[in-house]
């Protein structure tokens, strides 16, 4: 009924006693997520919001059986909180801080593998099924439950993209950040994978940008793929070699360029949006079509 | 970040890989005696760009007086639009063949990668993608020599050669690994005789990794606007054109700048003031905008964490102590939108609800005289 | 029919052009041997007793279907030798090498494991399946085709038990050196594993000695595998603290000692031979009792 | 190899492990220099044996005077057999609470191993299993913050002790790491006041692995006859027996030693000679045995590698060149058996085929009076 996050969801914030973990812990609680624990070396004992705060990822685990994880952890100890999250058997990471190095991303990726857990981002606004579960810091009032899966790179630009499908009447099953970073632990495909297994999600929308090739990795997954999907791209007039913003986001050596991505999309049958506020339209053709 | 190319190499040679001798010179004298020392030398500006041979940026000397003659001449000068003052002076190396090794991030499958190719001495995205030797590596165990030995063997190395390759790119891995790199380049890495040498060197250290390495002396690559901006803590690319954009978040804004050009305007610059900006940086970072002498400015908030009124006070403040001498378009939605529309209107400003009204109506005022809102 | 290797199996000689390497190879191929490829880097291009020579593991593989190798390789280059190995898909890893660092070992049955690939030794004889393929430099006259499988720590005492066993009339299946360093790939319980599910083999003789804990694992091994085991254990009148030779024959802090051992196999029902002579009795008697 | 207690410190701090402030001094003039600069100290003899608290080796002193008297008393005497000649002098910790922290190889895991204990200042050994915390760890992985975190949870600390636990336990692995360590320990890992201090300092080095570390200064441990036979690079343990047992293979010569206990003898040693030893090196085993004084010296030989014959001319040559004077049995089965036996026949001498009788007959002589063969 949704991908990675659900109303069974048993969610730990690790950073709970900073400033956003601590607010965001609040929101989350009211959207109505199931905060189980939060982890705050040196700070066990307290309470956030009434949720207790331990010192170590293995005592939340084994108190109240958390299965994922939203750190708001500072770049320097974002790979020591995420790695001691995974070695404790927590399944779904959702890394929401910037700047972390990449080599140490390279490291979460390899031993999120290893331990077959999901890493959602870094760099990411985490991870919302609508009426569900927030585990994330997006503004949940413009999602509403619904059959519309989706993927994006950005936050802000999807939250766009979310109002209007909302405004349409197409709601979410779930809206995934993938994150901003060159090496992020969910991809498109990923994405994609778990909204083709998921009953509820009847099309998807892709915000992707320019950089990398995840899109042209969605695309060719998409020729297999029996749910419709849109596409939204943002970064057309992008100059090349310059990082627009997120590490990712730059067109490099000829690779990443807008038009080969849109170029695969349509070879894949995936309708590409020009403007943001095309997306509703061309997603209530697609599920017409089915 | 980049390094300069003496810097790089002397981080390489300190790993064993090797490099010609040579020195940094920022002056001719410095160029003349290091010369003296070498025999017969090459002479390389110091420029963060590539492409230096074809600008004219790299020259040989057989006497200390010729490195004394074309130091003087290359320092000072412009290659690429940057200033050059230093140059490497180094022994000029017999050169039998020019090889390729690289190790970087494949983004795609989320581990380090080496490449390899028998094609070197060019950019390598001029190289045939058959021509180049690609392996993945696992992060956890790292480059071994009997991955060396693979990639020697496929460029069809052998004997020496191929030991020194293998002992190479274990040396250029533990670089890569050790100093947070982006890319490690040799290129060319020369055959000189019975020996390899790294005759140019590249290491780009991940800006968000440069906080583990100190003691790596800074360098500074884009426009003085875009470094000023850096120093904020902003991201922000200048572009050529005359409308001023700032929106909260990478994607939408490289989306505004699409729908600004779709309109037929163009945008002077990329500024993502990113999520949840406070009062003060905000209006630091309009100042910047009217740095640029744009003819309008497009302020698009999609606010989520980001606070519609924050922005608006940000804006009021900077109204109302330096002027905003540009037409203002402003578009709010979100978080605290209805406050931020009553801050503005105290002011005399309006804001849109919808990006498509706001974006159209900028690039018509960039297209008429212009004048105060 | 056997376990690890059999007629079937194809080998690769790393380090074939060595002194040693050369002549084992000779020995291997004179004993029916399927030695397919060698591998010395900087010498490939040769021949060694009509045994092709290749740089890289890889290429063996790629151009002889090589599944086996054995390593003929100095210690500080075994680590390298063993990864190529595993990386290039080799399945069996025989690592003669005396020697090795300990870290290096570490990394070596890591590595292991994530490629699932099996190494016997470090510092082994290496494995025999008599009659069939011997992947190792032991005597190979002292073992005859039977149902007996020996899998020991240490060399000349399993060679020395497999004399009095061939003489007995009791042959072999196969006879494994787990090698006698204090980190092996192969441990007595993965070795009674694969014996436990070879119907060629009836009976098991270990061969073990003091320090570790490999024959106490062995033991509780024993407990719940249905054919009978036989084991004759070096060490009794061994000092405790001393290294007997073998990097992993040393009683520790207290851990093991010869009669923890003893005691192990006596309770899960293993007799336990007085004298390396009395092994054949045992083992014919063992194999009576079914 | 095991360091002493001062390198390993040093090694430690260079690490950023936490250790008391202090020097190595190697006579009384020395230990109270360093008393003057630091207040209060601990003396403390370096000799590479534990308990030497019980054997008298520390003391502590007030004032450089009694530094230079404990040093005088300590420098020069035996603890535990080992000669005295370096005593660490470091300033005296309040001692709040003891803790250990070590790493080692858990070789049935075969993975590194950490392990904690609110019970330190005692061998380790000692501690019941219950108060031991003990941590597999993935070799490729390592050591992170948090599993030094959830050291310190289990071990009840709290706060900044917590932190520098979680700290120092990570510094410790990568000295581990770094020095190919077969076991760090710390202990005690003192609790001072607010801060952790590592009290005492073990660092055992891997023998096959002190080539990669050419840095470190060697020590040696064992008899003078055990050091000469290490260097011959064979395995050899002295034991107090009077029967000198040469065999081929670490398991086979446990199992002589065995069986002749069985049989009422005593060995003299542990000699492992090895697979495919040549002539030259067997024949200075040979000479290394006769060092012990035997009453007589048992060699078995199961041939493999090595080469009855060769072992037999070995002992031919031992026995022209310096006689031997006690009662030789022999053993030798195996490879070029016939030739070996037919050597012997030349010069005199007979063997066994069988281990059993060679065994009973060197008990024999060995209650004997002895003589010739």
């Amino acid at each position: 009924m949704a991908i990675l996050v659900d109303e069974k969801t048993k969610v730990l914030v690790q950073g709970i006693t900073g400033n956003q973990g601590a607010f965001h812990t609040s929101q989350m609680i009211a959207y109505g997520t199931r905060v189980v624990a939060g982890v705050s070396p040196g700070k066990a004992g307290q309470e956030v919001h009434g949720v207790p705060v331990y010192e170590t990822v293995e005592e939340a685990v084994h108190s109240h059986g958390a299965n994922t994880s939203i750190l708001f952890v500072p770049a320097p100890f974002a790979k020591d909180a995420a790695m001691e999250a995974m070695a404790a058997g927590i399944r779904v990471v959702v890394v929401l801080t910037e700047h972390i190095p990449l080599h140490d991303e390279l490291e979460l990726v390899a031993y999120a593998r290893q331990r077959r857990a999901t890493m959602v981002g870094p760099n990411t606004f985490g991870v919302i099924s609508p009426g569900k579960c927030k585990a994330g810091f997006m503004p949940s009032v413009i999602y509403k439950p619904g059959p519309v899966g989706i993927a994006a790179r950005s936050g802000t630009l999807s939250y766009e993209v979310a109002a209007t499908l909302s405004a349409a009447g197409l709601g979410q099953s779930t809206a995934v950040g993938l994150g901003g970073d060159r090496i992020v632990g969910m991809s498109f495909v990923d994405a994609l994978a778990l909204f083709a297994a998921d009953t509820h999600t009847k099309a998807v929308v892709l915000v992707g940008e320019i950089g990398g090739t995840a899109e042209e990795e969605a695309a060719e997954f998409l020729k297999t793929m029996d749910k419709p999907a849109v596409a939204y791209l943002a970064g057309k007039s992008a100059p090349p070699g310059k990082r627009m913003g997120h590490a990712g986001a730059i067109i490099e050596k000829g690779r990443g360029t807008f038009e080969s991505k849109v170029k695969a999309f349509k070879a894949a049958g995936c309708a590409v949006a020009e403007f943001p506020w095309d997306v509703p339209n061309l997603v209530a053709e697609a599920l017409k079509d089915r | 970040m980049k390094l300069y190319e003496y810097l790089a190499k002397e981080v390489m040679g300190k790993h064993g890989v090797p490099i010609p001798r040579g020195r940094v010179a920022a002056s001719p004298e410095e160029a003349e005696k290091i010369a003296a020392e070498l025999g017969e030398v090459a002479i390389k500006v110091q420029v963060l760009a590539g492409g230096r041979g074809k600008a004219g940026g790299i020259a040989f000397a057989a006497t200390p007086q010729e490195a004394r003659d074309h130091a003087a001449r290359l320092l000072g000068i412009q290659i690429r639009g940057l200033q050059v003052d230093r140059v490497l002076v180094e022994e000029k190396l017999k050169i039998d063949r020019e090889l390729y090794l690289g190790l970087t991030v494949d983004t795609s499958a989320r581990v380090p990668l080496v490449m390899a190719s028998t094609e070197g001495g060019v950019n390598i995205e001029e190289v045939p993608e058959k021509y180049i030797i690609k392996q993945h590596l696992d992060v956890h165990m790292g480059l071994y020599p009997f991955h060396g030995r693979q990639l020697a063997r496929r460029l069809g190395l052998t004997g020496s050669l191929a030991r020194q390759f293998a002992d190479t790119a274990v040396r250029l891995y533990q670089v890569f690994r050790e100093y947070d790199a982006e890319l490690v380049e040799v290129n060319p890495l020369v055959v000189s005789g019975d020996r390899l040498v790294a005759a140019d060197g590249r290491l780009n250290i991940d800006d968000d990794a440069l906080y583990r390495h100190p003691q790596v002396p800074r360098t500074h690559e884009g426009t003085e606007l875009e470094l000023r901006v850096k120093e904020l803590g902003l991201a922000f690319v200048q572009l050529d054109g005359d409308i001023a954009v700032m929106a909260n978040g990478a994607g939408i804004t490289m989306a505004v700048l699409d729908i600004l050009a779709s309109y037929g305007g163009k945008a002077a610059n990329f500024l993502d003031a990113g999520g949840g900006a406070a009062i003060e940086p905000t209006a630091r970072a309009i100042e910047v905008l009217l740095a640029t002498n744009p003819r309008a400015i497009l302020v698009n908030i999609f606010g989520g964490i980001t606070r519609c009124d924050d922005v608006a006070r940000a804006l009021i403040q900077v109204k109302n102590t330096r002027g905003i001498p540009v037409p203002l378009v402003i578009r709010l939605v979100g978080t605290n939108e209805e406050a931020a529309l009553s801050i503005l209107r105290e002011s005399g400003l309006t804001a849109f609800r919808s990006m498509r009204d706001a974006a159209a109506e900028v690039v018509r005022i960039s297209h008429g005289p212009g004048g105060e809102l």
